[in-house]
């Protein structure tokens, strides 16, 4: 595989005074130099608002905006490009399907809508819900980090509004099967909202394979600018989907007795967009999908294997997830060690993981835990980064045992 | 040596791990929690203080990282048998020393080995979080 | 005045092959070299997500975003820096008010809300509300394009929920007396939202001097990125009001049957932020601060004046806004033509002006208009771009005459 | 010269000044609205079909900019007599020109004047608005 490290710039920085090793790609991906570049290109030559400027500028960042919009779909395999609805981020994207679509998924539309997640779930796809009056209820994970599909189809059964369901969790590494998922709900006629936040830069998604009604993921996970993300939404749901947020860009006709909207995916863009973001995002997009994925996929497999079995040697350690199906996130914690206390300790050595709950507390609670320490890997990550890990946890355990 | 070692001395370690004062007061005059949502980090502290303002006895409770507990542990050592006012005094040059501020070391006493906290910001509320929730229960 | 164009980049593009004459800073603004370096150097060495990250990249980032957040306050005089939210720009501001606000400010609560706009509001500040199941009513504005103050003090007398004004109007340039109609408003005990949209790039803010309750801002119209913004709040209300959007970082303690929330402002900042876009928007604000700003002011002043005069000799031409007190916009109409191909013309010319009813739709029904065209002044414009508008103004005429 | 004036030739000033067919038909057979947002042109084409498919009749109202009612003004002229397979042959023609596709300009006669639009990707729709609603009148 070729070595990417030369294209990420911030991989030169220093951490702590010693070299970077960055193993917190699932908080945010870094960036590569494309995609630095592309933002300071476009706000060089070629910014300007888009939609109503008639002139060069304001036509050229038009047709970027919706250039960026087209990479989108072709990212996920959607063959229509208005089905893409640029959001902030994951967390957005949940949000606007809580906001607009929710209320007519609930049966019967008379009693709060019940939304069945899963105990694996991200906050982002449990607290929208709450917000917009659903129950959430979940499907339990066993202990190796797996969804319990019998206990799935039973709760399924039961005919919740809404299946919202991650597609790589962000703690556990879990690949959950989404396809076999969308079937058993679509038998009972759920709706399915996936949360893609940590597939997207991992592993290949085809919105038609997978066969959800809703696919989220942000720019910043996918080696993109921060503050842009993308929904894809089948049509017929966004075309049925009230207003989000109200203002420019999104109407048609405004008077204060009653105002018109615009087409989707307009209608749930309000406001001076994200211009630059997704621009940036469309090239990061691209640069994924220039890479050789499958050799790709199995450096991050390797690397995580590796990383998993020399932790595994180290006393006390245990790994948090272990499906059959996983991504190159590797969660853990130490015996006798506040996982922020190893995180710091490893700082220290130049190594970049995160502790705490990962945004997933009900999970951490049900595996009895308070927070675990996470190593997630990007395609740049090497051996040496690995190696720097291990060790790393052999001297925070010498200090903590 | 690496930029954390200084924050993780064996004294800390120690604190972490056999924390002096680690119980309930039977009928504490004074009491308040502290929570630090970044590390989870949470501490009850607890103090008998004599109508003279003296503190006779003070303890915590809860649970967190080495930071939190070392910091909680080595405070209760520290105060009991202080006044309020020495306290006070001693909350201050605590938290000078870890927001980097010049101090008279001299008065801390082992206190100074949280110095190497200041160069962690993030984990600087993990070492006030105790002495926090002890000004709180005073009512300050 | 120093001599601003060399910061600015883009100022050596071609527009048609013509120098470039940017006239439509109030759509959105031009970059100086210092916020593009800002991003830039952002993500090529200081990018990693904040809040929960102890290591030191995401130390630095958490240190960034929250210097970025003071800038703010800063930049509009605001005491606490807790009261700013980052948001991703007006438009999202006002909903944000329009949801967690406005349902606790409705008088009575058991009726539908009254939100009491003025004419020319921009649809940001007239959508949201009407989302939000709220009647929106006008003060007039008269054919000058100032507010009707009798009216005004009519309208709050019959106790609206809220006022929502516009400080400088986007399409007549109008500065509205905000610290007078506050006082008015709050006489009768209403809460004021005032969208700085088109003040912040333009005339100093104070919030303190102006008295109001929210005040709202967007980067991309200040020299920043796109993709945020700024919601100021006073403290109790931001209290007082309900989340907005759901998921990590806003929350406290997370679980499947009750979830409690974070403090202000971060309770209503869910998800991953646009980091980047805060750090930019902060050097842009400082940027602004650093000009000799009441040059500045002087300097755009002379030039709308020498374009309101000079365009006023064309034939059939037709000032759009002749308010006292105006800021840096000169909106006009050309008997015969359309503003559409008015702005095409001038396009051809290089000069990027803006045709169109500028979000105003309202406003330009109240003035008998379908749409108008509008050129909108920054500080690095000359007398050369006037000049430039001016001439094309007498070519357009001849085509149409 | 400029890049615009290509797109603002005299003939297109004409047709705007005075649109040809711009009035209502009294019993169309066929009837469609198009509407712009962007320029916040509407449009609304009327056309009278005979049985043999020939239009008898076809002509416009509504409100827009020069692009938009000099285009509307040239279709109705171009179209009036022609059949219904010829006018759907040159909505194509006129789409690919505008769209810079290669095209054979012949038939197109007069209409090649809005070439130059094709450089202008925000103003093509003023261009085929009419075309558009003629098309959806004619119910394709
Ligand atoms: C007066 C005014 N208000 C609100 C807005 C909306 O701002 P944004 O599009 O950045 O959300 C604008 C700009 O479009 C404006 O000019
Ligand atoms: C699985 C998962 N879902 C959702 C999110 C939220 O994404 P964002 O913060 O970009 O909105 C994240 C990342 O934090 C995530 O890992």
């Amino acid at each position: 595989m070729k070595d990417l490290r030369a294209e990420f710039p911030i991989l030169a920085t220093l951490s702590r005074g010693k070299p970077l090793v960055y193993l917190d790609s699932a908080a945010t991906a870094q960036k590569p130099q494309v995609v630095i570049d592309a933002i300071s290109d476009f706000y060089s030559h070629g910014n300007a608002n888009i939609h109503r400027g008639v002139y060069q500028l304001s036509e050229r960042a038009t047709l970027a905006w919706d250039a960026a919009r087209e990479q989108v779909a072709r990212f996920i395999g959607a063959p229509d490009v208005n089905e893409v609805v640029f959001v902030r981020g994951t967390t957005e994207a949940m949000n606007l399907v809580a906001h607009s679509f929710l209320p007519r998924a609930a049966r019967p539309a008379s009693r709060a809508p019940v939304v069945l997640v899963t105990e694996m779930e991200h906050h982002a796809n449990i607290v929208p819900w709450q917000l917009a009056g659903a129950t959430t209820i979940a499907i339990p994970v066993t202990d190796a980090g797996e969804l319990d599909l019998d206990a799935a189809e039973r709760m399924l059964a039961e005919g919740p509004s809404l299946l919202a369901v991650v597609h790589v969790s962000n703690t556990l590494g879990t690949i959950n099967p989404i396809a076999q998922l969308c079937r058993m709900a679509h038998a009972h006629g759920v709706p399915v909202v996936v949360d893609g936040a940590q597939a997207a830069p991992h592993i290949p998604v085809n919105i038609a394979e997978l066969g959800c009604d809703f696919y989220a993921f942000s720019s910043h996970k996918t080696f993109g600018p921060t503050g842009i993300g993308a929904l894809w939404a089948k049509r017929e749901h966004l075309e049925a989907m009230t207003p989000y947020q109200g203002g420019g860009d999104m109407i048609d006709l405004v008077t204060f007795e009653r105002t018109t909207f615009a087409e989707v995916p307009r209608r749930f863009e309000a406001g001076t967009p994200h211009i630059a973001g997704a621009v940036g995002f469309g090239v990061a997009l691209k640069w994924i999908m220039a890479l050789d994925r499958p050799a790709v996929e199995a450096h991050e497999m390797q690397l995580m294997r590796t990383a998993s079995e020399q932790l595994s040697a180290v006393p006390g350690l245990r790994l948090v997830g272990t499906a059959a199906q996983k991504a190159a996130v590797v969660a853990f914690t130490l015996d006798g060690a506040h996982p922020h206390d190893v995180a710091s300790m490893l700082d220290g050595e130049g190594v970049c993981v995160r502790a705490g709950h990962h945004c997933t507390q009900p999970l951490h609670k049900r595996l009895g835990l308070s927070a675990s320490v996470r190593a997630s890997f990007a395609p740049f990550n090497n051996h040496g980064d690995v190696e720097a890990l291990v060790k790393g946890m052999h001297k925070v355990r010498k200090v903590f045992a | 040596m690496s930029a954390t070692d200084d924050m993780y001395q064996s004294v800390i370690i120690d604190h972490d791990r056999s924390p002096r004062n680690f119980r309930h007061i039977d009928a504490p005059s004074h009491h308040a929690e502290g929570h630090n949502p970044l590390c989870g980090d949470n501490v009850q502290v607890e103090l008998l203080v004599d109508v003279d303002g003296k503190i006779r006895d003070i303890a915590f409770q809860g649970s967190g990282c080495a930071i939190s507990r070392a910091s909680a542990s080595m405070m209760t050592a520290t105060l009991k048998g202080k006044t309020t006012a020495e306290a006070q005094e001693l909350f201050d040059g605590f938290h000078a020393l870890l927001t980097g501020k010049q101090v008279d070391t001299l008065p801390l006493g082992k206190l100074v080995v949280f110095k190497g906290v200041g160069e962690f910001p993030m984990r600087v509320k993990c070492a006030t979080l105790a002495w926090h929730a002890m000004r709180e229960a005073l009512g300050r």
